[in-house]
């Protein structure tokens, strides 16, 4: 089939709502409304109200009943309407779901999946465009994942709706329609925990994820016409960490970059940076470059094109590492 | 043999309505608006309605971005707006907008912060938070300023307001729950639009009202017809005037309507019927007071229309400055983030404002 | 002319009580215990004084970490417990430790959490959330687990508990206004000790009860004596029924006192008179049964006495198991964090321990 | 006066209360009880109800509250009880308090502190000893501090009091007691900001703060007997980050070490060894080591002394720095 990002979602619930009774979908507006990027639209028809439905107007609650929820043993599918609210169910996800499998020596587990849009250029007004993935990459106990594209959407959202960690599903909202590809029919994972090259290159390595990855393809796509080559790896799994991968491309290319539209201080850039001298040290050529948000919270609209880093923005990350 | 030991629900509410559907006055009250309050509400719901229309039209040319629309809630708006002194504090959000224009913030302003910019400082002598798009935050702060004000022996009263949909967050009982313990000088006020984007006041809460949450919270409550702008004028009256003699906060619920969508990117027809919008677009707070200054002889021929013109034209100015300020630069902010920027804050900032400026250079290339 | 449009709170929620302060019985009701349960219910109350009496000389001795007194509670915590059924989940924290017990889990597995390792997992047939640790937290926990029995068609209630400091968190307000909107199986039960730590109930909240907060979420509530366990458990069986019976969540608050200090850490001469406790000191809850199964012929000479040498022997059995579980170790740790671990995960697993390993051995230099 | 640090922190209190009367004290138990840690103890009863309060029970209102109070011209300083509540307080800290100013063009600001003992050892119950300053550093708008002694303890709060920016101010649980020190009677700031050199050295740079700036200093006594000279860098504040001291430490090191119990993954050693290797890449040495806690949620008691870095392991990865 074919499908953009927020298809392939839906069409991930679909599935996982056919195959599995225990699938629950809830949150703001995911009822009739099919939630506010229609990510859920006739799911609730579908499967009905037992199965997808409404919450209260409540972030704390949803992932705190969600916790309930798979303490009982189901497997709800949460919905953040944005990524910015997230701040407000990070207590109960962080103190809570992260945590009930050690608190009860492996006797409950918070296997949920909690999704929510995140990122910017989308006009979008204040606190819908930030990038909160690093707060939960600080949180062991919670996986990460970030699709890029709609086949890993699909496949990774399916990987984490099966895994007994509670799963924090942070979806490119830019992207969310733009991008059009072929995915496979029915039911396929993209495991979590994995990094993908999603383009190969030898002079520098870009680390991306979520929406980024595009950005940083069309970089590389500018830089291949100037006779630099870099390799692209796609996170898709933020936490935990694929640094395998990651250490793999550098040791073949020596350089590295590493983007995302978050604030640039503790973000994950400052982790993979980190990584990469702690395991490559001497295979590294230059700096670990970073290509962020500024270290201001995200801005009006008027300026998000220029916090949200662009194409050219990595390109002048990649021929500064060159330079040196 | 006892039993049945658990109350059910008892609290009763019923609607306080001053003025009826059809214009004609129900009942009086002292704390009512006078004849010039009667006009000034009138013009501020009129100028509501093309405030809201023009919003709406800007945001279809592309002009500003999505907009909640306000229509057949000018009558909760301008009545709760005209209640207060200009020195009591608004807390409210982008549901409030024509109570914010109202209270004095500027109308440059509100479409600055739709056009994607800084709304720029409101003027010194307006006394308000800024227009609040996380639902329910904003309740802690109210109860928080209210605190301010009577630990300083100010006679300031703050009014927060949130839709009914809000009323589920955690912030809006934390933030009840504390005003009433300390007994401060705040008006909470929730404008029950009877749906929170697509999900109906039903299925936000099992209580029957939400005014009776009030006595969950120790304080008193009333359910007032939000489409009564008398009706909501003195019952916020009221509750400002208790509040600021000192006998602590109180819950109002102004029971009205959202006529349009939710914002300008929202379908209603997914979630509710044209029936139920007809039903209620039928009872126009504009209309319904327009009526009632008939029937009490203080309506002139032609005063609707004369207002609307003026509105259209304040407006028209309003958009012309607003379009007329510079967009938002990254050294806004920087300078906005911190209030007293460190070295390194300086020294990050000159970097990042460095790599834009290459990156300018780079795609001049 | 009208006025007085706030409605003062008007919830009356008289205080429920079957027996009297001094045993004598002053009502009957339908879900009021056996003879049988009444016996229960002594033992547990009995062990519960033991039990506390314990943990604080465990503290004492170091052998444990900090621990909450639950003295003046036990009829709160025994009554609530036996009126629930094993396969019904507790949903509580660190004041319901006795429900805990009497609910099933093992007493080793409590003084294991104390003494700062892993409580181990609890017995396949208890159904119960861990201990809470985190104020509030786990009301959603309650709602989310009543609405996954709904859901399945399960007839398991949910018993959700916390303190009357609790009911001031946001989660506290988002979780019983989620369980009455989607009126699942479960009961909310407040233990209103008097006090926060060092805050008043009076500091905590205006609301006269907090048993009439449950009509600000559209569901029934109750205000029972706390030190009356045949009323707790009376109260408790007729909200769970209730609820078994699809007819949605109830709040109860029961009515006690902490006789003790918050944890073993607190000094409550700073903040309440002794006085005050001695007041209450007097309305012992097991003395009050006692009396009761006294003047019902089921006491039998001696019982109490045996019963606390049970108490004592059993729990210096369990603290005989605790001690001989082997400390947590990284690995444990670990392993419990994931259930689906990455191989980064291992990786990660193998440095720390490596690292730790290496220590070890500098350690030994 | 001699003080440790908690008598240093409620010096700096008095001080500021005594000095401006729009100071006010609130949060759980501040109040009659003097804080859990008697951090508070005394105020109430010198500057009255009004000045010194106990809130009711509840994270989120005690930083909200303190938002409005700030907006209204007050000086809010927030207790916190403990450092891993700050989940709760996150949302009104970071999507509120640290964006007032942008929002209000600069008109109104949350110049407000909020305080919270944190971290390990102490052996208190679950999600007491988290520390969370990564959350916060990666959090524009709002300071951390975390002093290391009385000193700069009342220095920095007093800093942090008169400061206009919100400052989260997490305060060393551990040894909130076990040190005690001159210093000065009356007022003073130690700016926010800054770090400090706790001890200078030329063989290995140790970064370090709170709590863990002790165990370097332990640490480096440990290695020194041994011939090898740490330079110990006390960061003081947190964020903003005072690079230009690492840096200049560094510079003359040629290798570095980052300390701290938060949990490794994305927390502030990444963010400082990131830093280095872009700043400092070619007078680096050796890849900059990170001791920290463990990627798991902060553990059950009996395994705390091993997750919270001990002097022992400081030393280690000193070692490793000079190996490699
Ligand atoms: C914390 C938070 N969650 C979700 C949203 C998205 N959102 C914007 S408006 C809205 C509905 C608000 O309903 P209500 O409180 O009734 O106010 P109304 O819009 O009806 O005036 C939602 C869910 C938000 N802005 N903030
Ligand atoms: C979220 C949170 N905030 C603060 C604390 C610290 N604390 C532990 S118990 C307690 C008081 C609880 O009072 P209440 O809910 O009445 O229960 P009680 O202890 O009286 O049974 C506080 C403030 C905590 N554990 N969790
Ligand atoms: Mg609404
Ligand atoms: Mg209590």
């Amino acid at each position: 089939m074919k499908a953009n990002i927020v298809e392939a979602i839906q069409d991930a619930m679909r599935i996982a709502l056919a195959r599995d009774k225990d699938v629950v979908v809830l949150g703001e507006d995911v009822g009739k409304n099919g939630g506010v990027f229609r990510a859920t639209d006739g799911l609730q028809a579908e499967f009905g109200e037992s199965r997808v439905f409404d919450t209260p107007l409540a972030e704390s609650s949803i992932a705190g009943v969600g916790v309930g929820l798979a303490a009982y043993g189901l497997r709800p599918i949460c919905e953040v309407q944005f990524g910015g609210f997230l701040y407000i169910s990070l207590n109960q996800i962080a103190s809570q779901a992260a945590r009930l499998r050690l608190r009860t020596s492996g006797r409950l587990q918070a296997g949920m999946v909690i999704r929510a849009p995140y990122g910017g250029n989308v006009r979008t007004p204040d606190l819908h465009s930030d990038s909160l993935e690093a707060l939960f990459a600080h949180t062991p106990g919670v996986k990460v994942a970030m699709p890029s594209t709609p086949y890993n959407a699909k496949g990774m959202l399916l990987a984490a709706i099966d895994d007994p960690d509670p799963v924090v599903f942070l979806e490119p909202m830019r992207i969310y329609r733009g991008l059009r590809a072929e995915i496979p029919d029915g039911h396929y994972t993209v495991p979590l925990g994995e990094a993908r090259i999603a383009r190969e290159g030898q002079d520098v390595t870009v680390v991306a994820y979520g929406a980024e990855t595009q950005t940083a393809l069309e970089a590389a796509e500018l830089l291949a016409s100037d006779g630099i080559f870099c390799e692209v790896v796609d996170l898709q799994t933020i936490s935990p960490l694929d640094a395998q991968t990651i250490l793999a491309s550098v040791a073949k290319t020596g350089r590295a970059v590493v983007v995302h539209e978050a604030v640039r201080q503790a973000g994950m850039g400052a982790e993979i940076a980190a990584l990469i001298q702690e395991q490559a040290f001497y295979s590294l050529a230059a700096p670990v470059q970073r290509v962020t948000g500024w270290n201001t919270p995200f801005p009006f609209v008027q300026a998000e094109h220029l916090y949200v880093p662009g194409a050219a923005h990595i390109a002048q990350a990649v021929r500064r590492a060159l330079r040196d | 043999m006892q039993g049945n030991f658990l109350r059910p629900p008892q609290a009763e509410f019923p609607v306080i309505r001053l003025v009826a559907e059809d214009g004609t006055r129900v009942a009086r009250a002292e704390t009512e608006p006078d004849r010039a309050t009667l006009l000034e509400l009138f013009r501020w719901m009129v100028f509501g309605r093309v405030f809201d229309q023009r919003m709406i039209n800007l945001q279809r040319q592309g002009r500003i971005g999505t907009i909640g629309t306000i229509r057949g809630q000018e009558a909760s708006a301008a009545g709760l707006a005209l209640a207060m002194r200009r020195s009591d504090w608004l807390v409210g959000s982008y549901r409030e907008l024509l109570a914010y224009i109202a209270h004095g913030v500027p109308i440059e302003a509100v479409i600055s912060l739709y056009r994607g910019g800084v709304p720029g400082p409101f003027p010194e002598d307006v006394a308000a938070m800024p227009i609040q798009i996380v639902i329910g935050t904003q309740m802690p702060h109210a109860a928080g300023i209210a605190l301010g004000a009577k630990l300083r022996g100010a006679d300031d009263v703050v009014v927060g307001c949130c839709g009914d949909g809000a009323t589920s967050e955690g912030d809006f009982h934390e933030g009840l729950n504390f005003a009433g313990v300390h007994k401060v000088p705040a008006v909470f006020f929730v404008q029950n639009n009877g749906w929170a984007i697509s999900v109906p006041r039903a299925r936000q809460t099992a209580s029957e009202t939400i005014a009776q949450k009030a006595w969950a919270y120790g304080m008193p409550g009333a359910l007032v017809d939000g489409n009564d702008a008398v009706a909501v004028y003195a019952v916020v009256k009221e509750a400002i005037e208790r509040a600021r003699a000192g006998e602590g906060p109180s819950l109002i619920e102004a029971l009205t309507y959202r006529v349009g969508p939710h914002t300008t990117s929202d379908d209603p027809r997914r979630y509710r019927t044209d029936d139920e919008v007809e039903l209620h677009e039928k009872d126009d707070p504009i209309a319904r007071l327009r009526r009632f200054l008939e029937t009490e002889g203080i309506y002139e021929e032609g005063l609707q229309e004369l207002l609307e013109e003026e509105a259209r034209s304040v407006m028209s100015q309003a958009i012309e400055r607003a379009e007329a300020v510079p967009d938002v630069t990254p050294e806004d902010v920087f300078d906005l983030t911190w209030a007293a920027p460190t070295e390194a804050v300086r020294r990050d900032r000159e970097r990042t404002l460095r790599e834009l400026r290459e990156v300018g250079e780079v795609g001049k290339e």
